[in-house]
């Protein structure tokens, strides 16, 4: 099998959907003869035309506005969007329209499209370029939120977007676009070989990450996105500790995996669960409170929560706001450790 | 305007008209004798007999919301000529997106009076199920777009659904209807820059009714033509009198060739004037004068319509009589029918916000049923309103 | 005192800042000469005249956007949207701009303003004229979230937004703009009794609602805006089943008053938290999540929610949307009779 | 254009102009020596002084970036004119929205070259505390305003200041400055139109350079002329070539004046080139060609007024080759100072996200301490680029 970094897996996923549907097009901001800021849809237009693969005007309402109306017509968009910094001048479309057109119609007008956007810190992007707004679009009921961690999930997983029948937002973690933490790539990576070919992941599936080993006191750390390296980088100086991580990568927010979490946290009886968003309201919060409604007789320690601050996301100062290995062993041992 | 076929490219950007397009005058003279002939005058007595029928309607359902029979309504009454002009001008594999104003667009169409009453009650029938508002209906036989209340939406929407239609070289165009208004929202700028960049067989039907709710024009803007707005898109403008039948067909006629032969889109802007309300939950008193109100009435496009077809004998006022009388026994008889049907079935709550149920959303509807059962609900699951 | 309900209560806390700050200005869609689709601003107009009270252009973008420069420069002003429904266009000033100003400025441009807008469901507004996006805006740094429940703090926590050096949203619970229930009037409640003149109610505190009787399992209730009445609905009939509900008006949901909550939990050992909006990642799940930090060693039950539905927001069944008694009874018998 | 102080009203809709306003011709001729008298000529020498510096700054600072020393960098190359001319035609009092283009606007008012270059490095002397990334700077005592990156929303908020400034009657104007490709987002769209309605004193300054990172003009939109819009909003308008210093003065002064004299908004647009390529992030050899940018250079804004300055002995060789070293020394050297600035301390990071911190942001400030004081941090709390 191939090994190939998230990018070259979604411009693998892209180039086998527009090949086999002629309904499939690609749009967006320096999507065609640039081939994204990201690199993302390089050679799409050569291969399928400028009408497929479309260089938009600025205006993320328009790359999205539009692609509904593609989407309500038939066609398959995929909308890029460069930064998820960025999607909020397109998020009353998204919110209002995209995710209640099926039913407001009843039924009558689904709009089965993808929004591909990159998420999360760690490029030194300061306010604009680090954002992670999962959360203000799983709150809105009709939008299926997936955020893969590797090559092999990002393929299958926007793969499987492309054939759903629902409006599916593809949250892709930047930061490890090009290899699993900085400096390394995704060679090394056993979910950096990609199958050539279509295969899907399908969609409302979590993945334990790591297993327990079985030595030490187990803990099930809940994540996504480009908090999966780092968590298991947490995981594995936590094992030096006697704490016994199962890794748990959600995948999907929407819809989210709840026998897998109720699964682990009834066996382990302890969790922490993380993102890189701020804390009030972010998704950490909602698998907390599910955690709490689902499996409290099982839980020797609160599951607790570790996030982004509450605050804008900085620049200079961003190594210290991004959850690093050092805050999640805190709370890990915090849980393992609670009496 | 002279000859919509030249391509744009042959004499730089597109034509953008001011002067608005005028078929046959408020005082009855007729403009453009040439393009009257080219429509059968039945037809147009079908159209005006449609008309006076959705008058009857607006006025029979806005009594019956005051008694409370119905949760909301709105009116598009003085601007009849252009849901009904529209719906005449174009052919049914174009698709519409009107806002809320149009019921005509699908009516014309042969959306069923029942079904659409059937909505305005929010019944087991309707096509929504009961999950909007009254007047926020879907059509899909007839290629209508589903209504939403976040106006300006549907104009990218548009767009999107023209580039569609050029993508496949189906010949389609397609329409959206808003007010002017609503062209001060920011997606009335993307969906006719888009547009106009994609040369989309696009139609961006501009009602300016001289309000949005209380504001006027001059508050809306500062232009003097919303149409005006077609020269920094670099597509096709044009003003036409929105009370003229005769020229919104044209207008809109003109405007499909021109998308069809590939130009791309036009921006109309048809100058009417909201003579109703802006919804039963409006009382324009407060903000408007009587005799503003008068003088408009004066250009109504049904009044102005009637005297061309009695000249021809199509019509008279036992013709008139019977017409409403018709529109107005089937209207209040399909609201009686609506009225007997039962709300939707409360499961259909937990439907169609994805292709199949989430395990949440299934453990939701689960757990209202049990609710349900549990006879504790403060509430009645069904019943008719 | 002057019983007043709630838009009267709004309609006098405007009218005394306006008539004690020249900066102070009122802007929105039909606010002017029509005082607003819910008559919050009749009569500002005519007092404050057209330069003061601003009939704006449909676009909500327009109206935060200009009223952020507007706060920039000096002024304060009031931005009314119509329905909360409607604020999506704006999202975009809202949450990368307005709540970012002074952060990303270093201090040298912040931007004190306020946002009035209506929210919840209740006048059988459907889709479109009911939704409750608070924790949207909660998620986001930089925006102070208030939601009053009565016409006394309605007034009080306006005053104080005014008085803020911060954005202030203010969600107000149209639901019970006019009477604590359908078919009743302020008059009889005693949040209705409003001072003349100025007062505040500080942003960042919550009050009981309703205090415990001492008679019976005890039970906090949690809750915000208009879900504050039936929630003190459904405790009157909670106390017949010998279950003893102390309700907590959040008042703020940013910043929130996490010692007030963490001192009836601590007390009681049992919470239910409701809201209007989804479930999934609303303003509830926080304060659960929040609970679970801060309050487990207390827990005698697993505190539960009681939302709305993950769907959008219904018209003929909305009845069977909201949260009811019959639901929060439900809830409330499960944590009081917990084993 | 003739006289801007008749009143809009007396003319109808104001004045559209789109054959470029231009005063010293690309082959040195000078069209309008009236407007050029009325400028000190020294004055002209100082900006062109400053523009060859800033072309200076941009030139080293990419070269430092490529060398690792910066995060980010985004130069103004071409479009010098477009920052230096706005900002000399102004007056002090009047407000500026920059994108991230024109750092002219604030250097030449006086911000210090040592704080901008300390906000390329994000060290503890940025006045955005390191906040922001590379070139989003804000200068308040220039009355400049905190830049963002999300491009175009800026553009209601100048309308917003200059309605305060309007209401207060305080003769400011204020201005936006943005590119073309960003005139496509609905915030444009909101902004002119606000602006035109309230008839208030803002100037709407875009930066036409041809490209938006890779994308050309032409799929920008569809307009032959951006500054087309001010009919769609009843706003002044006015084409002006962009690399003609005293055309761009000219253009802005007139805006200015128009503004103050209570007539309201103006949409300029000026044509230049973005010669550089948008960030160091960017290969414009991916999306455009050499013979395009090499034409371009020629119509250069320095290289245009140079002779003009040594025809009248107000510049040479050797003061270019002088004013060349000065530049580069002083920028290297600041940076050379930026970088032994420690970063802003980590405590900073919990301030001015409200007046005072909540106690959420407290807790979360005091754990980070725990954090660090724990030795277990995966990075050192402080240390410079
Ligand atoms: C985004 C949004 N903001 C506000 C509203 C509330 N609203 C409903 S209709 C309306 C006025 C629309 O006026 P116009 O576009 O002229 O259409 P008309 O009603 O005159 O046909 C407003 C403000 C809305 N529906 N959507
Ligand atoms: C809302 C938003 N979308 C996308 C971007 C990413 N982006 C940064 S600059 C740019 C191009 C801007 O082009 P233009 O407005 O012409 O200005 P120029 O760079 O040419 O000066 C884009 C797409 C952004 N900053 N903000
Ligand atoms: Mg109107
Ligand atoms: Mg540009």
């Amino acid at each position: 099998m191939p090994a190939m970094n998230i990018i070259q897996a979604v411009n693998d996923a892209l180039d086998l959907a527009m090949a086999a549907d002629p309904n499939v097009v690609v749009l967006g901001e320096d999507v065609g003869k640039f081939g994204g800021v990201f690199r993302a849809t390089v050679g799409l237009q050569e291969k399928y035309g400028e009408d497929r693969v479309i260089d938009t005007p600025l205006a993320e309402a328009g790359i999205i506005g539009t692609a509904i109306g593609m989407g309500l017509y038939g066609l398959r968009p995929v909308a890029e969007i460069q930064f998820s910094d960025f999607i909020f001048p397109a998020y009353d479309q998204i919110v209002n329209e995209l995710a209640k057109y099926r039913y407001r119609s009843g039924g009558e007008y689904p709009c089965p499209m993808v929004i591909r956007t990159p998420f999360g810190g760690g490029i030194r992007g300061g306010h604009y370029h680090s954002q992670s707004p999962e959360a203000t679009f799983a709150h809105h009921a009709g939008l299926v939120c997936v955020a893969p961690s590797n090559p092999y999930d990002a393929k299958g997983l926007l793969l499987a977007a492309l054939e759903s029948e629902d409006p599916v937002m593809v949250f892709e973690p930047k930061r490890i676009y090009r290899g699993p933490a900085h400096g390394t790539n995704w060679n090394s990576h056993p979910k950096g070989n990609v199958p050539e070919g279509h295969y899907t992941v399908p969609i409302g599936k979590a993945e334990i990450a790591r297993p327990l080993s079985g030595k030490g006191i187990p803990v099930t750390l809940i994540t996504y996105g480009a908090m999966v390296e780092t968590c298991r980088e947490a995981a594995q100086k936590a094992a030096e500790e006697g704490i016994d991580v199962e890794l748990i990568d959600l995948r999907s927010l929407v819809p989210y995996d709840l026998p897998a979490i109720v699964e682990s946290v009834t066996r382990t009886g302890r969790a922490v669960v993380a993102n890189e968003a701020p804390q009030t309201c972010g998704f950490a919060g909602e698998i907390v409170a599910l955690i709490m409604e689902h499996c409290f007789d099982w839980l020797e320690a609160p599951p607790l929560r570790v996030t982004g601050y509450d605050t804008p996301f900085p620049y200079t100062l961003e190594y210290a706001y991004l959850p690093d290995t050092g805050r999640l062993l805190t709370a890990l041992r915090k849980v393992a450790r609670y009496a | 305007m002279s000859d919509t076929r030249t391509p744009s490219s042959a004499g730089g950007p597109p034509p953008v008209v001011i002067e608005p397009l005028s078929v046959l005058r408020a005082d009855g003279t007729v403009v453009d004798p040439e393009f009257v002939e080219s429509i059968p005058a039945e037809d147009i007595a079908r159209l005006y007999e449609a008309m006076l029928a959705q008058r009857v309607y607006d006025d029979r359902m806005i009594k019956m919301q005051r008694q409370g029979r119905l949760g909301f309504y709105l009116a598009c009454t003085g601007e009849e000529a252009c849901a009904y002009g529209p719906a005449y001008a174009l052919e049914d594999r174009d698709w519409m997106f009107p806002a809320y104003r149009e019921p005509g667009v699908a009516l014309w169409r042969g959306f069923p009076l029942q079904t659409w009453v059937d909505n305005l009650v929010g019944n087991c029938d309707d096509p929504v199920k009961g999950r909007q508002m009254p007047v926020h209906w879907t059509a899909r036989a007839q290629n209508v777009v589903s209504i939403s209340s976040p106006v300006g939406t549907q104009i990218p929407q548009c767009a999107g659904v023209a580039y569609g239609m050029k993508l496949r070289g189906d010949g389609g165009v397609s329409i959206c209807f808003f007010g002017e208004g609503t062209s001060s929202e920011g997606d009335f700028h993307v969906g006719l820059n888009f547009a106009g960049v994609w040369k989309a067989p696009a139609i961006f039907f501009c009602r300016n009714n001289g309000y949005a709710i209380s504001t006027p024009y001059e508050k809306t803007t500062a232009t003097p033509h919303i149409a005006l707005r077609a020269h920094g898109y670099g597509i096709r403008g044009q003003v036409v009198d929105g009370n003229d039948l005769f020229a919104v067909i044209k207008a809109v006629r003109e405007a499909a060739d021109w998308g069809r032969l590939g130009h791309g889109a036009t921006l109309i802007e048809a100058k009417t004037y909201r003579v109703a309300a802006h919804s039963t939950s409006d009382d324009p008193k407060a903000y408007r004068s009587r005799e503003e109100e008068d003088e408009w009435k004066s250009k109504d496009p049904l009044a102005r319509l009637r005297p061309w077809l009695e000249a021809r004998k199509l019509w008279d006022e036992d013709a008139e009589q019977a017409a409403t009388k018709v529109a107005s026994d089937a209207i209040l008889a399909a609201l009686a029918e609506a009225e007997k049907k039962p709300h939707p079935g409360i499961d259909t709550l937990f439907d169609d916000v994805f292709a199949e149920r989430t395990p949440l959303i299934q453990a939701q509807a689960d757990a209202l049923q049990a609710h349900l059962a549990s006879g504790e609900a403060a509430y009645k699951p069904t019943g008719s309103h």
